[in-house]
Order: C-alpha cells, then structure tokens, then sequence
C-alpha cells in the first residue's frame, strides 16, 4: 500500500500538450476514480503513473519516492487493461501467475498465491480453462486476479470494464468494489462512466482537456459541482441547465424568480437536477407541457417543454402524467444550482 | 546498466529497437546491400568472372539500350505482369467468391485449390511442358486431334509460347490468392451483404460497390505481390523452354533469363548487373505507382 | 473468421459446386501426372493415361536406392528446417521492432528491408560465392543457408500480423516486469502463432526448392540438397524424366502430408496476412 | 598428398574415372585423387564461379571450347614441356587437340573424343524392307519417307528422321552439311564466319526441306529428338557417342549405329568434340607434381581403353583408336571411322552460337523466313560475337 | 406503415430448435422493444422478419399478408443493425442513398429525400464526410437514415445502441423515440439492455431461450412481471428475491410476518425491488447492517445484510447511512412480489 502523488504533471506529444499541469494527492488504500470525457487525458495520467508514458514535466511519485524513471516493474504496481490483456494463449491459471514470472517465489509458493487469487476471485474452477472459455465477466476476473498476485502498492484500472454489458458491468463494479474493501490497496480507476466513479470512488478527479476540473468525494462533486462541466457530467440524467439572472431576493429563471440569495448579480446559469425537479400535482414553480416521456419502471423521467425550453423532471413510476399533458414543476430552492458566466458554480 | 537505466522509456524503446535489429541489418548490409551495391557498380564494368574487373563506363547501358533482344524481353517481362496480374487475380477472386458460398466439402476444396502452391516448378513445369506437346504425346493436342482439330502449335510457337509458360506461373500461385482473398472475404462483416439485401440491391451492384471496395487491401496486397512475381519470372520459363531458353527466338524470354544467361551462359557479368539494375528500376517504380494508384484513391 | 457465408436460398448452389469441383480437378491434374509418372516404366511414360498399363515402383526403388538419395532428403530437411526456424525468428523479431517500436529511421529500414526483394538472387550469387570462400562457408551447410536465414517477405508479412496485437498485450506484460524481448518472445509471438505457422510454410517451401546457390556453393554430393540431387538424373543433352517425376513426387509429398495435416492452421496463418493489407 | 579432380555426373563416366584413380592411386601409393561431380546442366556454372576463387579442383574438366577463357584468366597451368613434349603430343593424338596448343604450349589434353553418326531403328528398317542405312543424303531422304508415319490429319506419329537444332543437328549442319555442300564455316584463324554463301544457303535449305518439304521430320516431335528414337517412334537419328549408352539399357529397342551419310559429290565429314583435361593454377608444389603424374596417367593410353570400354568414348589418338577390333565393333566402328574427317569448331561462345543457328532455323519454321536471309542474319550474328570475342 | 404479425413462429438451425413457436400481434405504427439475454433468439426473431433468414415452421405476416417466402426487398422494411453496416468507403450522403439505388425516383428527388433525412436527423453538415470522420452517435444516425429513406412501413433495429458509451446511449435512446413519434412508423426493436426496453418500448416483448416470457407496457412488466425471470430482468438494481411462506395473516420473510394475502400457501419467493426497501429512520420490517454503498448522486444504494441475506435498499443520497452501521428497512406490502415454487407471479 502506497500513497501517489502527481506534481504538476505535464505530458506533451511532440508540441501537442494533452495534460497542462497535473496535481493529486492520492491517499494510502484510497479508491480514487479519473472520469472526463474520451481525450481527456486520464489515461496518460495513468499510464504515466505505470511508467508507461515518458513524463515531460512534474513529478510522479509513489509512497514518497519519485518514480519518473523507474521501470513499471519496479514500481510496485499493477493495472488492469480495458481489453483485459489476458493472454489467449496461456491457461488462466497462466494467466494468474504470470504476474509472478520475476517474483523470487518458490514454485510451490506460486501455486499456493495463484489458488489464494483465484480463490478470492471464485475462480478456482476455472483455472485450467483458456480464456477463450471464459465469459467477459470472466475474463475480467482474470485480469484482475493477474494484477492482485503480485499484491503491488498501487492498482490501477484502465476502463477494465467498458467492453462488458451493462448487467455485468454493475456487477464488476460491486465486486471491485468489494475487493477493495478487503485488500486495502491504493485504487486509481480511470473510466469515462460517471456512475462508475460515483458509485466506487471514495475520491473522483474530473478531468477536461487535460485539466482537472474538480476533485471531491462523490457527493461533493455531485451536490457541489465545481463548474458547469462537472453538473453536467456528474448525475444522469444530466443537470437541467437554464439561463437566469440574479435580482433582488432571488434569481429570475424561466419567468419565474425563485428566492435564493447569491452575491453575484447579473447573468447566471442556473442547474436543477432532474431528481431535483418534480412533477407535482399542485402548484409549482414552472408550467409546461410533457413531450416525451421515459418510463424507468420505479421512476418515470418527463421532458417538459417550458417557454420553448426542454427539461427534464422526474415523475412518479407508477402513475406517470399523460404525453403532451400540462404539468407544474417544483423545485427546492436549496437544489439550484447558480454558475456564473465562466461556468464555475457561485455559493 | 545506470546509464539505461536513466534512459526514459522512448530512448529505452529506440535501445531494444536497434538491440532487436542489430543483427538483421548486419545480415541485410552484408548479404543483401553489399551484393546489389556490388552489382550496381559492376554494370560499369566488364568481367567474365574469370579473369579481372575493368571500367569500361557506361558501356554495358548503351550496349543493353542498342541491344533489340534487350527490347524484346523488356516487352515480354510487361506482358507477363500486364497478363499474369489481371488474369490471376480475377481467376483467384472469382473461384475465392464463390468457394466462400460454397458449404459442401469446403474444406476440401479449398485443400485443392492451394496444392499447386506446394509443388516444386521445376517438377510442374515438365509436367505442363509434355501436355503442350504436339501428338503423339502431348496431352492437349491428342484431345484436339482425337477431336478432329488441327493441333495448336503451343511451345514452339512465337505467339503461343508465352501464354502456354504463363498459365503453369498462374495455376502454381493460384491458390495462395484464393486463400488471401477468401480470408479478405469473410472479413468483410455479414451485416453489409444483409443490410443490402434488405435494400434490395442487385448482386452487381453488392459486388462493386461494397465487396470489391472493401477488399482493397487485400487487392493491393496481391496486386504489389503478384507483380513483383511475374516481372520476376523465370522458373517457369526456364524449364519449359530449357532446350531453347526464353525461345523460341526469345518471344518467352523475361528479363530475369536474360540476366541469367548473360551471366551463366556467356559469363558477361557487366552486362548482367546492367541489366540487373534495370530490372530493379523497374520493380521499383512498377511497385511504388501500385502503391501509389491503389492507396491514394478514395 | 466468420463461418462460410449463407444466404437462405441459393439457385445457384448446384452449379456452382459443379464448376467448383472441376476447377479443382483441373488444379490437381498435374499433380496427379506427376505422381502416375512416377510409377510408369521410360516405354510408357509419353501415354497419357493416368493410370499405368504397367504400374511400377521400379523408378522408386531405384531413386531410393541410390543410398545418396536418402541423403540428400535429409539435407533438404535438415537445411529446410533450420533455415525456417532461423528465419521465422528474425522475421518476426524484426517485424515486430518495425511494427512495435517507434524510432526514427523505422521507415526507412523497413523499405530498405523491402527493396531486397526487387533484386533477382541469381545475380547475388557471385558476391555471395566470394563471401563464401573469404569466410570459410563453402561446401557447408552454414555456406547453403546463409542467404536464407532472413526473408524479406516475412519481415513484411510479420509487420503485418503484429499490426493485430493489441498494444494493451505487451504494456500488461512490460509491467508484470518482463523485458522487451521477453515480452517478445512468451508474449506477442505466441499471439501470433497461426500467421507463424503460415510465415514457416512459405519458407519452407522456398528453402526445400531452392537450387541454384545450393548447387554453387556445395561441392560434395553429401552436401547436395535434394533438388541439387535430383538434377544428377539430367544428363547431357538428356534428361531422365521418370526418374526426375519419381523424386519430385517423393519431395513433393512430404510438404503435401505437412499441409494436409495442418490445413487449418497454415490457411488460418496465411488468411491474417489478408486482414490489414 | 590428395588432389581434387571435377568431372559432371554422368554414370558410365564416374564410374571409369573411379577404376582410373584405383590404378593411379595403387602405382602412386602417397597420391590420393579426390573426385567430386556435379549435374552436367550446371557444370559450367559451378567450374566457372569456383575456380577463379581458387576453390575448385586441381585437376577439371573442360570442354575444349571452354579453355580460352580460363587460360586467359591465368587459371590454367600450361603442361610441363618436358613432360608433355609438343612434338610427341602432335605425333600420337588426334590433329585436333592442336586447338589445345595456346602461346606455344599445350594447356590441356582429352582422355577421349566423341564424334556424331546415325542411329537408326532396326526393326523399321525391316518393316519398311530396307537391308543397309543410307549411304548419302539422298538416300537419307528416300528412306526417311518411306518410314514416315503420319495419321489422318496428317500429324507425324512417327518420324523417318529425327531433327532438333537444339541437340545435335547445329553441329551437323555447321561442320558436315555445310562442308558436303561445298562450303567451310569460319575462315582459318577461326575469327571470320565464311558460310553465308551459296553453299550455306544449300546446306541450310537441305536441312529445313527435311521437315518443310519432305515432311519427314518435326523438330519439336515428341520434345527431344533422342527421346522419339529412344520411344521407338523415329526411324534414324544423328547423335554423339555419348548417346551409346543411354541406348542399350533400352528395353524393346533394336537399333544399329551407321557412319554418316555423304554429301551430294560423296563427301564425308563428321563432327568431332571432346572434354580436356586441365590443371588449374590452385595446384602448387607437390600437389602439382601430383597433378601432372595424374594427367600423364589419364592421357595414357591404358586409360584410353578403360574410358572406351566403360563410357563407350573414343581414344584421343589414333594409335588406341583405330585398332582392328575398334574398327570392326559394329557399334563404335562407325564413330571411330568418323575420327578420320572429323572436323573441331573453335567455339568463343558455344551456346551463343548455338542459339544463332537455332534462331536461324525458327526464323524460317516460325516466320516464314528464306533460307538466304535467314543465313544472312544468322552470320551476322555470329560475326558479332566471335568480334566481340577476339577484338576485345 | 404496417402491422406485423408472427404466428406460431418456430426456427430450427439443423437439429437445434431455437425459437418454439413465437406469436405476436405489433399494432400499425406500435414501437415493439424485444428484450432478453444473449443468445435467448431476439436477433433470430427479427432476421425471421427482415427476411434474412428461412422460417423453419408458423408464419410471418406483414400487414395481413404473408411474407415468409418473400425476399427482404419486397416486404417494405428497413433494418438497423448493431454495427450499423453503413460502408466505410462511401460517404455518408452515398451510404443514406444507397437504400434508394433500386427507387424510381430522379436524381434530383432522390437528392432531395436525402437532404430531408439529413436534415431530420441534423447530419445536413456532415453529408460529405466518410463514417471514420464521424463520431459513434453520428454513425448511427447514418445508419438510421439509410433505413428512413425508403420510408419503410416497418423498421427494424437489431441492439443498434450496444456499441455506443453510456451517455451516446441515452442521447440516442430519445433521438429514436421522438424520430418514432414523428414518423409515426411501426418499429421492432431488439435489445438486451432493459433500460432501453422500459424507456422506448410502447410494449416490451421478453424472451428466454426462444420462448416469450410476457408481452406488455413497460408499466405492466415492471410493476406486474410474469414470472421470478422477468421480474428480475426487469428494473435496475434488479429485484431482491428473498424465500418466505405464505402463512396465515400474510408472507413470512426474514423472520418478519407482512400482512399481504393470498390464496396460495406453502413455499414462496418474496420479491422486494430495491425501490421499494427504504432505509427509513423508525421502525421497519427488516434490521441489517450495511455491507456496501453506491452512491448515485440524488440516492444511495444500500447493500444490506439481513440474517445472511443480502438485499440491496435504497437509501438517501445527501445524507446516506455509515457504512457498517445497522439499519431498518421498510418496505410497503402491497409492492411485495410473491412467486410461486414454479417462479410463476401470484396475484
Ligand atoms: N501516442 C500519442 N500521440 C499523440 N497524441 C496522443 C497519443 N496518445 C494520446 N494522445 C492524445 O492525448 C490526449 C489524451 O489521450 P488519453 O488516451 O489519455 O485520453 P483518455 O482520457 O484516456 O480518453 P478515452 O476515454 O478515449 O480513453 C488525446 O487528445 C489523445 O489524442
Ligand atoms: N447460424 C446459426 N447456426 C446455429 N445456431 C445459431 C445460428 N445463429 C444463432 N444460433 C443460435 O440461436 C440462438 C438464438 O440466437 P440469437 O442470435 O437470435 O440470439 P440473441 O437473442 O440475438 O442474442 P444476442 O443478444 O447475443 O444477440 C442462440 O442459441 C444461437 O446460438
Ligand atoms: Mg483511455
Ligand atoms: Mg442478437
């Protein structure tokens, strides 16, 4: 286990520089998730972390050290690929043990690590398939398990679980999630899958064209975004977004002035939250007519048009409001959110 | 062992690079670049590989230009490659497409198809030779004459004779094309042939405007390869006209026979490695134009 | 590789077999008077019938007899293998450096690598014969393999097939602390295997043909390979062809049983070659 | 001390160079001879790249037509005089191994010579009622017709007369043709080509008549004109006396070997080569003691009679060829005779100048060309290459 | 636009008889949704209908008429298909087109209907481009417009969203379902992600190993599912499925009695949605302790162990339980599932 620090990491290609100036203080046994759009930059992040990427500028340092030219071996860590990179090849327990191919383990020692992995996995029966007989699910597992048997001080996952459908992905999500719970090992995770970072992160780095635009824990980055790219990519639905104004007692959005005092004046962005923004039977803050709606069984999502704006509101599951149908909105005032005209969010 | 160490990873990788290739360009310089650069400075010199080297300038190209069996084969060598490429690659993607269809005894067949690419020319090329044969023993001509036809004369003939030596060269890398564009063939993904079935295109328009298109790497592949080939051509002609070499009166002779026989037969070796660089020319720019053509257009 | 295309109804199925299967026939027929030659006595062999009045295994005998003959197989074989081993190996090493690395000069070595395969080897062998005898090669077997031992057609080929290894393989395995050649070697060739088989095939087969550098550079018939061997049996001005059929057969069939044998495989190996041209 | 001797592979011959080095070797106890043999197609090449790069034997074989280069180039040793006297070599051999002599002195010698004659089919001969071969041309011609047989369509399944430029008929019709017709192919210093004239063109159209107007023959029939002999489909073919032996092994055929056929005023010629033996430069010190004891004792004429006996080729000298029994052996009788007018092309390129007359003939076959031009152009050709030969 | 009908639809691959006999009425401009795991014979279904594959027994009707022998051109449908199939080689103006290369209409109508397609898809800008300039939701949108041109009386759609990232996915998922309102065109849609069914479908279809499971609104399968199957396949996180007994007064579950009545008795499988279980601050019917939280942002889900038992419950997202801690979970009996030993649903 191991802390990881990034210290004002740069990465260029040629002239092109795609990470402007990384910092991260990533705690010992800490889960931490990059999330950001594709091309962001999370995974050079990472795989500068793996020493994989030459770094350009900044540091890179591992429980303390400074890492930057170390070779991956020598780094303590292991990392788990979004193919999985487990070899077709080889059997799995292969697979398994391969991570220990340098390790100074006697080879009876090795067996008895690869059946403890594959054990903590429930992969034990499968040890003599090839991957080829495995499902993705699998294969998964797999992977990780080449990863864990070298019991390195870093993991890092690489989107390990973007090529899986949705039914196993949340159920990988689970299990890694477990995982770390029992091993305690440091976590970076990159995904581009917010509810992944939401629902693993104990930390979720945000990151834009090689920015980090926030850094919090998931009910930070989801009750306090940092800006508006943060509102909008964090939560799905994603964050209604309306143009407003600050006036006195209140903000004026969408003809209506919702009291909620802000120092700011002058043009605003204003963000509710789907979650945030229900049908309601009796009065509310807006009016508008329901042009589609998506039934999510419990729940049912209404797009209302209000004053030729779409938004998205939740209604109930069970007794949805008609297609095309009148509806009032309401919405707690302590939910909006306010962003000024750079985008980043006001108090 | 420090020093690589403080390499980053790009200078490590540029390490292994030349590590892995170390001795490869060792091999290549000495084995490959030394001989040709040899060759190269040889064809402005006059040597009959047994007494000593002399310049002699660019005699051996003014000779090579003046020379009309020069032209001759020159000519030949192009309609090998100007018939054998077009020729063996439609044979090898028509039997290629419809094999593909084709589920009963697949495999087999396939196995057929690609046996000739195992055999030995020199072999082949005496098998086919004796079928060209006029009767009473050539095996086309007896089924002519039991026919009634006249016989065709085929090897001995100044405009049969190449295409009789080119069909063996076609037949023997038949197979390897079929299974090249076979593999080009199930690559292409099932869903493009359905979804214009549904569209309700013809079987044409399927095969130029979505398979054919799609197989172009696969035909630029085989394009450069075959060429290069048929321009290089000799085996066959070799040993089907092995009484009369590239004859009769040169009308099957390819550029490479010529080298050879300057070379081993009148031991001219200037001469030779004129004719070598010429040949090498010509590979070259027929290679990059294919390249060229086939690659850029969209 | 999908399996091979269906549509539900084809009119057209019959007669495509038809035409199919006789091509095929058409394909083999050669190979097929090669081997009936081989077992016809020097009185019959201008006939055409395919199957011989008076079938003989006498040319076999005496090929086979001749204890040279045995020989100069196991020449071949041995020459043949160790030229494919040597050559699969650096074929693939070098196109996975071409194909894996970047570095500057990388295209350039890989068109210069390239450009060897426009020169006709007929002219190389005079440089070579000379290299030979400076070095102490001649009427070796290291003397008739060394030419062999890296193809530029396999350099290509190999760039090509590593084109299909996903780069995730090699990273996964740098950071499980293997070196590159070791990453090379237990990893992406492995990966690779098929195309390895098909690479293995076609320089084989280019080995156990070869004729022309092994007839220079050797000098006792115990060092001849077969084909060198088989043309003892052409003498002046006249050429012995059952006998010439007899060891073409018996060199041919070896290769025939090695393809049979591993069809799917070779044809797996040669279809990567098609995937990215 | 071992030497190194090279011959091409052709069995009969191995065979009687293993029984010459077992008798050398048992008179020459410390002397070991090392015989290595290579396919006859690629004899030339091989001898060619390895002796200039001093790795070949110490003693070759060569074609005589070869020799030019090789002494050219230093890479052959003349003969010790005092041990290979001129005088005595012009006495006992045939006259033309004077060919050999080069700057005064002899390069090489042959252990044997070969000369041409015609094979022909005894029982077609006695199918067709014919007691003796033909004695002239004419005959030649007569009888090739009356043996001749054609199917319906009119193809040749089975020829009176063989031809083929491509084997021996070049040599045929350059040194006994042309000569029976009147005429000499080169001039006497060999640098001038002196047959595009009347008789030439008589020659050549003789030979092409065969097939073009008397239709007795096909070049191409059967691929290769010893091989229709050989399938008992040819009445009568004009080959070496290399031929012998690949004739008698053959089962059902009964054939009987006959001299030439004269010219139309009667004259005879024959064509005579033969293979020389050489010591290359590689030989030094005792090895070349060696060598020269190996050469005196392959040009004797004890292994004259070996070579003869075992590979049916001729003593190089009179004296062990024109014996009695020579003479009168029904086989090599006709060629031994043939020894006495044999002539010796000074070849500079000898499958150059073989193809100038291949193409010459296909010139008339394929394209309809006159004897006269394509004489013409074929001695154009020719003149070319001996130019480019002695003017360099 | 059309109705489709299948009637006693059977397909047999050789031997293997993969669908047993499918019956199933879509109404003249219904959006049909198939839904079900891998392999359970959707595609085959669909393929049955476009005509790519021979019916092996029962019939395939398309607006009255039958159509198993037709070819798929003459049956007036268009399909969608998961890799899109649109051809690399031809721009998208000429992949749009393609569909109308066997129309009677002139070149200038023609042009015509492909700018309108384009424009009805907002791919107007990018008519020129190849499909390896496009982004994954563009492609589709090609794709999709390649099927509309024809104006087809039926769309078919085989998992046309499975290659998309999670945010494409749901972008597009509305693209379609305003694309249906409009057109107004009968459409059968395939797929194995049950969001997408509930969200699209006017009616889900659910398959298992080539049997129908249910036929009904995405209502009706989520608050009534058929069977143990549907009920879990159905919603997400999907259902907790505890054992428990009928006995007198209600179902016995986890050691609590809940007043629920019903006819049947004896053995029985409780099914709670995760919805429906809340961590609730008084009393409730279930005590457990929190094994696992996923944060998703407005809730939390609570992975709850109640005697050995783990059931996932939804808890507040602002103020989310301790991980660790015990909690009560209530839990309103009349959303109790109750399964019998057959897994069919009891009233
Ligand atoms: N080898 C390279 N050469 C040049 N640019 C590169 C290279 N690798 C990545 N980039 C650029 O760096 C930026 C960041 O890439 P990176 O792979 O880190 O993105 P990512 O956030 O992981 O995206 P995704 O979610 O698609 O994986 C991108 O703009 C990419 O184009
Ligand atoms: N060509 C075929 N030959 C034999 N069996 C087949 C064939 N195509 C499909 N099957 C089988 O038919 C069954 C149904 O396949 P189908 O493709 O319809 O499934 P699916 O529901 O579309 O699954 P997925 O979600 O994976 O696409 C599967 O068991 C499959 O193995
Ligand atoms: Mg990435
Ligand atoms: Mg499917």
């Amino acid at each position: 286990m191991a802390t990881v620090t990034l210290h004002n990491l740069v990465k260029a290609y040629g002239k092109a520089e795609v990470l402007h100036g990384i910092n991260l203080e990533v705690a010992d046994g800490e889960f931490v998730v990059f999330v950001g759009p594709s091309g962001c930059g999370k995974s050079t992040t990472l795989r500068m972390i793996a020493g994989l990427e030459d770094v350009t500028g900044g540091e890179v340092q591992i429980d303390g050290r400074t890492v930057n030219h170390l070779e991956p071996k020598d780094r303590d860590i292991a990392m788990v690929f979004q193919n999985y990179a487990i070899y077709p090849h080889m059997s799995v327990r292969k697979n398994i043990g391969f991570g220990l191919r340098t390790s100074k383990l006697s080879k009876p020692e090795r067996e008895k690590r690869i059946e403890e992995v594959a054990a903590m996995l429930s992969m034990t029966d499968y040890l003599d398939r090839k991957p080829a007989q495995l499902s993705g699910g699998q294969r998964q597992r797999v992977a990780i398990g080449r990863a864990m048997v070298r019991d390195p001080a870093v993991f890092l996952f690489d989107e390990p679980l973007s090529n899986l459908d949705a039914q196993l992905r949340s159920q990988m999500r689970l299990e890694i999630k477990k995982l770390h719970q029992r091993v305690g090992t440091t976590i970076i995770f990159v995904t581009h899958d917010q509810v992944e970072a939401m629902t693993m992160a104990d930390r979720i780095v945000i990151m834009k064209d090689g920015h980090i635009q926030q850094i919090g824990t998931p009910a930070e980055v989801f009750h306090q975004p940092a800006n508006i790219f943060v509102a909008q990519f964090i939560g799905a639905p994603s964050m209604n977004l309306m143009p407003g104004r600050a006036v006195s007692g209140g903000v004026e959005v969408g003809g209506t002035v919702i009291a909620r005092e802000t120092d700011h004046s002058g043009e605003l962005t204003i963000g509710i939250r789907p979650d945030d923004l229900h049908v309601t039977e009796g009065e509310g803050r807006f009016a508008g007519r329901i042009t589609l709606l998506e039934p999510l069984g419990s729940e049912t999502l209404a797009y209302v048009d209000i004053g030729g704006q779409e938004v998205v509101a939740r209604a109930d599951g069970r007794n949805p409001p008609a297609l095309g149908s009148m509806v009032q909105l309401a919405v707690d005032p302590e939910n909006l959110h306010l962003f000024g005209a750079d985008g980043v969010a006001i108090k | 062992m420090s020093f690589y160490r403080n390499l980053s990873i790009r200078q490590k990788q540029v390490v292994w690079a030349w590590a892995f290739l170390a001795l490869p360009i060792l091999f290549y310089t000495v084995i490959r670049f030394y001989p040709t650069l040899n060759a190269v400075i040889l064809s402005f010199q006059s040597w009959n590989l047994l007494g000593p080297r002399e310049w002699v300038g660019a005699e051996n190209y003014i000779k090579l230009w003046h020379d009309p069996v020069f032209w001759k084969v020159f000519r030949n060598t192009f309609v090998y490659l100007i018939l054998g490429t077009p020729i063996s690659l439609v044979l090898s993607f028509v039997i290629a497409y419809q094999l593909d269809k084709t589920r009963l005894l697949h495999g087999t067949l396939r196995a057929l198809y690609f046996l000739p690419f195992l055999t030995s020319t020199v072999a082949m090329a005496w098998v086919w030779r004796w079928f060209y044969q006029p009767v009473p023993i050539g095996l086309f001509n007896n089924f002519l004459a039991s026919l009634g036809f006249a016989q065709i004369s085929f090897l001995n003939s100044t405009t049969n004779a190449l295409p009789a030596i080119l069909l063996p060269a076609i037949w023997a890398g038949l197979g390897f094309q079929i299974i090249i564009f076979m593999a080009g063939l199930r690559a292409i993904p099932t869903s493009y042939y359905e979804a214009a079935r549904i569209d309700g295109v013809s079987g044409w328009t399927i095969m130029s405007e979505i398979t054919l298109p799609l197989l172009k790497p696969t035909i630029v592949f085989l394009v450069v390869f075959s060429s290069i080939g048929f321009l290089r051509i000799f085996d066959q002609v070799f040993n089907m006209t092995t009484n009369n070499p590239g004859g009769p009166l040169d009308s099957t002779k390819p550029l490479v026979l010529m080298i050879y026989q300057t070379a081993f037969s009148s031991f001219d070796m200037g001469y030779a490695a004129a004719q070598t660089v010429v040949l090498f020319g010509i590979l070259l720019v027929v290679s990059l134009l294919q390249l060229r053509i086939l690659k850029d257009k969209p | 590789m999908r399996k091979p295309a269906k549509g539900p109804r084809d009119p057209y199925a019959v007669l495509r077999w038809t035409l199919l299967a006789m091509g095929a026939i058409v394909m083999v027929m050669p190979i097929v008077y090669m081997l009936s030659a081989s077992i016809k006595y020097p009185f019959e062999m201008y006939d055409l019938n395919i199957i011989p009045k008076e079938p003989t295994f006498e040319n076999y005998t005496y090929v086979l007899s001749d204890g040279r003959f045995l020989r100069w197989f196991g020449n071949s074989l041995l020459i043949a293998t160790l030229t494919t081993i040597s050559a699969v190996f650096f074929d693939a090493l070098v196109g996975y450096a071409l194909c894996k690395f970047t570095f500057r000069g990388r295209t350039f070595v890989f068109i210069a690598i390239l450009s060897t395969l426009m020169i006709p080897t007929e002219m190389l062998v005079i440089p070579w014969y000379l290299m030979s005898k400076s070095l102490g090669w001649l009427d070796s077997y290291w003397g008739i393999m060394f030419p062999g031992i890296m193809t530029a057609f396999g350099t290509f080929l190999m760039k090509q097939f590593f084109e299909t290894v996903p780069d995730d393989f090699l990273e996964a395995a740098r950071i499980d602390g293997l070196n590159e050649f070791q990453i090379w070697w237990s990893v992406a060739l492995p990966l690779v295997a098929p195309a390895l088989s098909a690479l293995a095939i076609f320089v084989f087969l280019g080995n156990w043909t070869a004729f022309l550098w092994p007839l220079i550079v050797t000098n006792s018939q115990d060092l001849y390979t077969l084909p060198v061997g088989l043309t003892t049996f052409s003498v002046e001005q006249a050429v012995e062809w059952e006998l010439i059929m007899t060891g073409a057969a018996l060199a041919t069939i070896p290769t025939l049983i090695v393809f049979l044998i591993f069809q799917r495989y070779i044809i797996r190996g040669v279809a990567m070659a098609g995937l990215k041209g | 001390v071992e030497i190194e001797y090279w011959q091409y592979i052709f069995d009969a011959r191995i065979t009687a160079m293993d029984q010459l080095i077992e008798n050398f070797e048992t008179a020459n106890p410390d002397i070991t001879v090392k015989q290595s043999t290579f396919p006859y197609a690629d004899y030339r090449t091989k001898v060619a790249a390895a002796i200039p790069a001093g790795q070949g034997p110490d003693v070759v074989q060569l074609f005589y037509g070869w020799l030019n280069d090789y002494v050219e180039a230093d890479l052959i040793q003349p003969l010790p005089e005092d041990r290979f006297p001129a005088e005595q070599i012009e006495a006992d051999f045939f006259p033309m191994v004077r060919a050999m002599k080069i700057d005064g002195a002899y390069m090489a010698l042959p252990t044997a010579v070969r000369s041409l004659a015609l094979f022909y089919n005894k029982r077609m001969f006695k199918n067709a009622g014919f007691e003796a071969p033909p004695a002239n041309l004419d005959e030649l011609v007569e009888m090739a017709a009356a043996m001749t047989q054609k199917d319906g369509a009119g193809n040749i399944t089975a020829e009176g007369f063989t031809s083929g430029m491509t084997a021996q008929d070049h040599h045929w019709l350059r040194e006994v043709l042309l000569r029976q017709f009147g005429g000499v192919p080169y001039s006497d210093d060999n640098k001038t080509v002196t047959y595009n004239n009347a008789a030439g063109v008589a020659a050549l159209q003789f030979y092409t008549d065969l097939e073009q107007k008397h239709g007795v023959t096909k070049s191409t029939f059967m691929d290769e004109p010893q091989a229709a002999f050989k399938a008992g489909r040819a009445a009568m073919h004009i080959d070496g006396s290399f031929r012998i032996g690949a004739l008698k092994d053959t089962r059902g055929l009964d054939w009987g070997v006959a001299e030439l056929p004269a010219g139309p005023d009667g004259s005879k010629s024959n064509y005579a080569s033969y293979w020389v033996n050489a010591i290359t430069s590689k030989a030094e010190g005792e090895k070349y003691d060696a060598s020269v004891k190996f050469m005196e004792y392959i040009t004797s004429d004890e292994a004259m009679q070996i070579w003869l006996d075992t590979v049916g080729e001729l003593p190089a000298k009179p004296s062990a060829a024109m014996t009695e029994a020579n003479l009168a052996d029904p086989v090599f009788g006709p060629f031994v005779a043939g020894l006495n007018y044999a002539q010796t092309t000074v070849f500079v390129d000898e499958s150059g100048q073989r193809q100038v007359l291949v193409d010459a003939v296909s010139r008339m076959f394929l394209e309809g060309q006159s004897a006269e031009d394509a004489l013409a152009a074929a001695a154009t050709a020719e003149q070319a290459i001996l130019d480019g030969y002695y003017n360099k």
